[in-house]
């Protein structure tokens, strides 16, 4: 099925929960409203004309700016049909970005939402384990996050390059 | 009778430990030999390749890419560099093409002999290493005669390559070729078929196929548990569509299907399949053509976003990439193969004893440049 | 030979003072010193050897800096270990950290005191030298459990329970093969086992195949003990497929990992000392230990003939089968056979019996055991039971039966009277 | 009878891999590893660039600049990816020849200083290719350890320390020549500034003077702008 497909069957099911679909970009992908993009990704696993089986990469990243929102993307695959679809949510709360994990769908999740919380900070409410992967326990800040600034000294060690 | 007050040992398994293969610490929680829980600890590689990606232009990027993956570079590069080109709407030449793919593969037959060599190491045998790196090293020649660097190579570019191959390449590559199928058969004598090396790796940490997928797992791990999916060809990207080879599944010879035998035995059975590839790509290599003819003067993707995934050694990479119109890129998430393969190690891995969580680690073949970034 | 040193030191006038119980004991003295320097030699020699022959294995070179072809890379290395600063972890315990190197040394040193080298030369000629010889060597399971477990590390803890597993486990196989040659014989005395195996006889008793009357060839029996006992032996110096204990990729370095410098030297010390002693032992009970395999001067001629005979046909094998041309083992035989036919002396100096003889057997079996450490995989800890347990202990019961039934039929026992 | 298989495929593919060693063994003369100093891997005369008759194409050692041929671009610092370049001009006295490059073009800006970090550099060669003159290149140097281009007598343990030993300074630019020209360009721009200020001293007062009579005519150019 193409992505478009999958949209209209999504749009069609969850009406308004989906926000838009971004069909010009090089990989197509639909916005769907926080709340409800487990749901959504509930549906597109079990559902037996879509069968996405496997959550290739979820990828966090931030449009940068106050009010610009940091988002989740979600780029998924179906060994069975093999055919591809994306999802993305948008979190407009900055400093407390909440949402629900999928690592009970799918086990690919666990790590790469740690690895989006320890880079942006977003929290993933009801994931097992949820701390930082990449980084130190004790790190400040999200470092990936566009109003991140750098800091001078952790653990008494410089961090800014020295010329 | 009285119970014997036994507790389970929690072990720290690296980060300097001989077979975590780089600096990984795996917890593990054992009851005598054997191990009921292992938590990886990774991050002591971490080299912010992502912050490092937001921070610089397109082209410079690609070298950052070379030390993700430091036994695949050239893969790397070349997911990197399709991924961009997608977003920009390059096509590229013919020759570049085909160069890309002889150095993809053979980098792939390169991967693949370090990860076969160092399983043998796991599991004590020490000299099926050694012939393996002597085959990796007549790869690493062909490579330094390309791009000038044995390991980091930063050869492949957006919209073409660094240099054109020199005289002499294509007939080194013929030569290292003819004599590599009897090299296989070597490995395959003094280690693949050794009835040790069976009963440590037979039957050890099977991983069924919906395990596999559900965490993730690609490339010849997947392929060993029996699922058919590569995506050179279920998606072929490049030209893979014009070769003609096979994608190796795991049988289950020895043992099960998905155990560390077939992880194992899928990637020695790749090796000859990506020979096959070079050999081809070599045969129908265009003589002419200018390998920087497509090489966009300034890198500038128009405003929007890629997610483009390719093969690499170790399974699927993919680069999330957003533009938003200028030369350095927005985002650059990089999906890497390792990662995902590792995350499954405490399901297959635990139950078993230490000696087999370091042949499951082995057999998984993780590279700690590419899980930490 | 104790006894023979002390009394030819008396003859001295000058040593009269000594008495019979001094000149003794430092006979006693000049014998262990001999042997330790037997045994650090044989260390450093073996040592280089075992470089040399992994490297040859593998496509390389191995040491080839320090002296001649890398000869004295082992003594450099050994001076290094000698001066290296000597650690003890702050959380070991340390007296048993202290000891427990010298107690898997002293094991292994000692068994050297029953091992004939040659018709004479045997520092202590017990009538139990295979008793003694087999229960001293297990004396190394303490001194590793004591060093694993005195270092306070995960790693050595877990390497010195293995090794106590696998030592406790391939006793059993190693004895009841060596039991299968003493029932032949029907001693213990180490020098008595080997002038047993003196003379030519046939091949496996029947077969018309003149060979040396070792045990090997004598029996079939006792050709599968020597190859139970080579195997259990194997397990027993804790060397690849079993070298488990010190599991270089799993255990770091096993019961060893805290060691360093002079302790760590220690532990190299003992381990090809024990490695000697398994190959010594295998040369003594079934191949004749210090027995030339030629009788007589006639003898050693014919023999060195067909072994060149051999070298050429070996030649013409390879030639054919891979297309090289493999010249060393054809020149050397050849070049031997002559000099035995040339001069009389060279062929009764291969025929008398010897330090010579048990020397290129021992080192036989040890060139076997790196042979073996360079090719394969090392076992995990079950299987490594399954093996003695399940394979290595039926096959030796049911050979040592073997052994009973094949000394009747060949008439060496009687069932009645 | 699994048991008894067991145990035969055990010493058959045993011996099948001892064969393997063991030929290795006899056959010595095969090995592959070099003696390092005394044999050295052939390391071709390698050129810059595509199109030169030899086997390499390029090789990717330490990385050198012909100063006399760097035009001062800043082209190379730009395309390093981790900074390990770092290049400081001045211009040129005006009407000064400070001579061309070889492939004929004019040099207009002096290179006061032309640093290259080795130990940040990641040999990626990007800096070469946009380089105008062909003047930075790799070069077969790989070897670092012989300290010379030291300063200074430092111990190990300093040279450890510090990686002054790793920065190659190109720039031939003598410290008083670049004082000189330094104190002239602050002289000129001083004097430039001096005259500026004083011409807006001027043109304050004249427009302070021409006020009254100036007000139907505000477009008036400033005479400091002429």
């Amino acid at each position: 099925m193409t992505e478009a497909a999958i949209y209209d069957l999504l749009a069609e099911k969850f009406g308004d929960k989906m926000v838009e679909f971004l069909g010009e970009e090089k990989t197509p992908i639909a916005v769907v409203q926080p709340a409800h993009m487990h749901e959504i990704l509930t549906f597109l696993k079990t559902d037996e004309h879509l069968q996405f089986d496997s959550l290739m990469s979820l990828s966090g990243f931030d449009l940068g700016g106050a009010e610009q929102p940091l988002g989740v993307a979600y780029h998924l695959h179906s060994m069975s049909l093999n055919h591809y679809f994306a999802v993305k949510v948008l979190l407009e709360d900055r400093e407390n970005p909440k949402l629900k994990s999928v690592s009970d769908l799918f086990r690919t999740a666990d790590w790469h939402e740690r690895e989006a919380y320890d880079m942006y900070g977003i929290t993933f409410e009801g994931h097992p384990d949820l701390r930082r992967i990449l980084l130190e326990d004790d790190w400040e800040g999200y470092p990936l996050r566009k109003d991140y600034v750098q800091a001078e000294f952790y653990r008494g060690m410089k961090i800014a390059k020295e010329k | 009778m009285t119970r014997l007050n036994a507790e389970e040992m929690v072990l720290n398994m690296g980060p300097q430990h001989p077979s975590t293969h780089g600096v990984l610490r795996l917890k593990l929680k054992t009851d005598g030999e054997i191990v009921s829980h292992i938590e990886p600890v990774i991050g002591y590689l971490h080299r912010c390749f992502e912050k490092h990606g937001e921070n610089i232009e397109y082209q410079m990027v690609t070298p950052f890419t070379d030390r993700c993956d430091y036994l695949a570079s050239m893969n790397n590069a070349h997911a990197y560099a399709m991924a961009v080109e997608k977003l920009m709407g390059i096509e590229l030449p013919e020759r570049v093409e085909y160069l890309r793919i002889i150095f993809a593969e053979l980098q792939r037959i390169a991967s693949h002999l370090v990860a076969v060599g160092t399983f043998g190491l796991d599991v004590g045998a020490i000299t099926p290493f050694i012939y393996c790196f002597r085959e990796r090293e007549t790869i690493l020649d062909l490579f330094e005669m390309a791009s000038g660097a044995r390991l980091l190579y930063n050869y492949i570019w957006i919209g073409g390559l660094a240099h054109d191959i020199p005289p002499g390449f294509v007939e080194k590559a013929y030569e290292f070729l003819d004599y590599f199928d009897d090299r296989v058969r070597e490995y395959n004598r003094i280690l693949t078929g050794n009835k040790i090396f069976i009963e440590r790796a037979a039957d050890v940490g099977v991983m069924p196929p919906e395990v596999a997928i559900n965490y993730g797992v690609t490339g010849p791990n997947l392929r060993a548990s029996g699922v058919d999916h590569d995506l050179r060809r279920v998606q072929p990207y490049s030209i893979y569509d014009r070769f003609d080879f096979k994608t190796i599944v795991g049988q289950g010879e020895m043992g099960t299907v998905g155990d560390c035998w077939d992880r194992y035995y899928v990637r020695v059975l790749e090796m000859e399949e990506s020979a096959k590839i070079v050999r081809q790509a070599l045969d129908q290599l265009p003589a002419e053509g200018d390998v920087q003819a497509a090489v966009p003067k300034k890198i500038r993707p128009p405003k929007g976003e890629i997610y483009f995934r390719s093969e690499n050694p170790r399974g699927e990479l993919g680069y999330y990439i957003i533009s938003d119109g200028s030369n350095v890129p927005f985002r650059v998430k990089m999906r890497s193969p390792a990662f995902c393969n590792l995350s499954v190690i405490n399901e297959i891995g635990a139950g078993w004893m230490i000696s087999d969580v370091i042949a499951i680690l082995g057999s998984l073949d993780i590279v700690l440049g590419e899980i930490d970034r | 030979m104790i006894d023979a040193i002390a009394s030819w030191m008396l003859q001295f006038g000058a040593l009269n003072w000594l008495g019979e119980t001094g000149a003794s004991l430092v006979a006693v003295a000049l014998v262990g010193i001999t042997l330790f320097i037997f045994v650090a030699a044989n260390a450093i020699v073996l040592v280089y050897v075992e470089r040399k022959v992994s490297a040859f294995m593998q496509v390389r070179l191995g040491p080839m800096r320090v002296g001649p072809m890398g000869t004295l890379q082992t003594v450099a290395d050994a001076l290094k270990l000698l001066v290296k600063e000597d650690i003890i972890p702050q959380f070991a315990d340390k007296v048993l950290f202290r000891v427990g190197p010298w107690v898997i040394l002293i094991s292994a040193f000692v068994a050297f005191a029953a091992i004939p080298f040659s018709p004479t030369w045997v520092p202590a000629d017990m009538s139990i030298g295979l008793f003694y010889v087999l229960s001293v060597s297990s004396v190394v399971v303490i001194g590793i459990v004591m060093s694993g477990w005195a270092s306070n590390n995960k790693w050595s803890l877990y390497g010195a329970m293995r090794s106590a597993a696998q030592i406790v486990s391939y006793e059993i196989p190693v004895g009841l093969s060596l039991l299968a040659a003493v029932a032949v014989v029907g001693t213990l005395n180490l020098q008595e086992l080997i002038q047993a195996q003196a003379g030519v006889g046939n091949l496996f008793h029947w077969i018309p195949i003149p060979v040396p009357n070792w045990f090997i060839f004598n029996n079939p029996f006792l050709f599968i003990a020597a190859f139970v006992y080579l195997i259990a032996a194997t397990a027993e110096v804790n060397r690849t497929p079993f070298d488990i204990p010190e599991a270089e990729s799993e255990l770091v370095a096993g019961f060893m990992t805290e060691f360093s410098g002079i302790r760590w030297a220690l532990f190299f010390l003992s381990e090809y000392a024990n490695a000697a002693v398994v190959a010594l032992l295998t040369a003594i009970v079934f191949l004749g230990g210090w027995q030339s395999p030629f009788p007589d001067i006639q003898g050693a001629r014919i023999g060195m003939s067909v072994l060149a005979v051999l070298a050429i046909i070996w030649t013409f094998y390879v030639k054919v089968k891979a297309n090289r041309l493999s010249i060393y083992p054809l020149a050397v035989t050849v070049v031997l056979a002559v000099l035995a036919w040339l001069f009389p002396a060279f062929a009764q100096w291969l025929a008398n019996p010897g330090l010579l003889w048990i020397a290129i057997k021992g080192g036989t079996i040890i060139f076997m055991l790196m042979w073996f450490r360079w090719t394969f995989p090392r076992l995990r800890v079950d299987q490594l039971m399954y093996v003695s347990w399940k394979v290595l202990l039926p096959l030796a019961m049911i050979n040592l039966a073997g052994v009973a039934i094949w000394m009747w039929l060949t008439g060496a026992i009687n069932l009645v009277g | 009878m699994g048991y008894f298989k067991n145990i035969a495929d055990s010493v058959s593919t045993l011996i099948t891999g001892m064969k393997v060693t063991m030929g290795y063994f006899v056959r010595p003369r095969e090995h592959v590893t070099l003696q390092y100093p005394d044999e050295q891997w052939p390391n071709p005369k390698r050129k810059i660039g595509v199109g030169e008759l030899d086997s390499y194409n390029v090789i990717r050692s330490k990385l050198h600049v012909d100063i006399d041929d760097c035009i001062g671009c800043k082209k190379c610092e730009r395309a390093c990816p981790v900074d390990c370049i770092t290049i400081d001009t001045l211009k040129a006295d005006k009407g000064e020849d400070i001579g061309t490059t070889k492939n004929g073009t004019q040099k207009r800006l002096l290179v006061t200083r032309f640093t290259i970090d080795m130990t940040e550099c990641m040999y990626c060669d990007l800096c070469t290719f946009p380089c105008p003159e062909d003047c930075i290149y790799m070069t077969p140097d790989y070897r670092f350890e012989r300290g010379d281009n030291q300063k200074t007598e430092i111990s190990t343990v300093d040279r450890w320390r510090n990686r002054q030993n790793l920065i190659y300074e190109y720039a031939t630019v003598p410290p008083e020549e670049v004082e000189r020209r330094k104190e002239a360009i602050e002289a000129e721009q001083a004097a430039k500034l001096a005259a500026a200020e004083k011409a807006k001293a001027a043109a304050e007062k004249k427009a302070a003077e021409a006020k009254p009579a100036e007000k139907e005519n505000p477009d008036k150019p400033e005479p400091g702008e002429e």
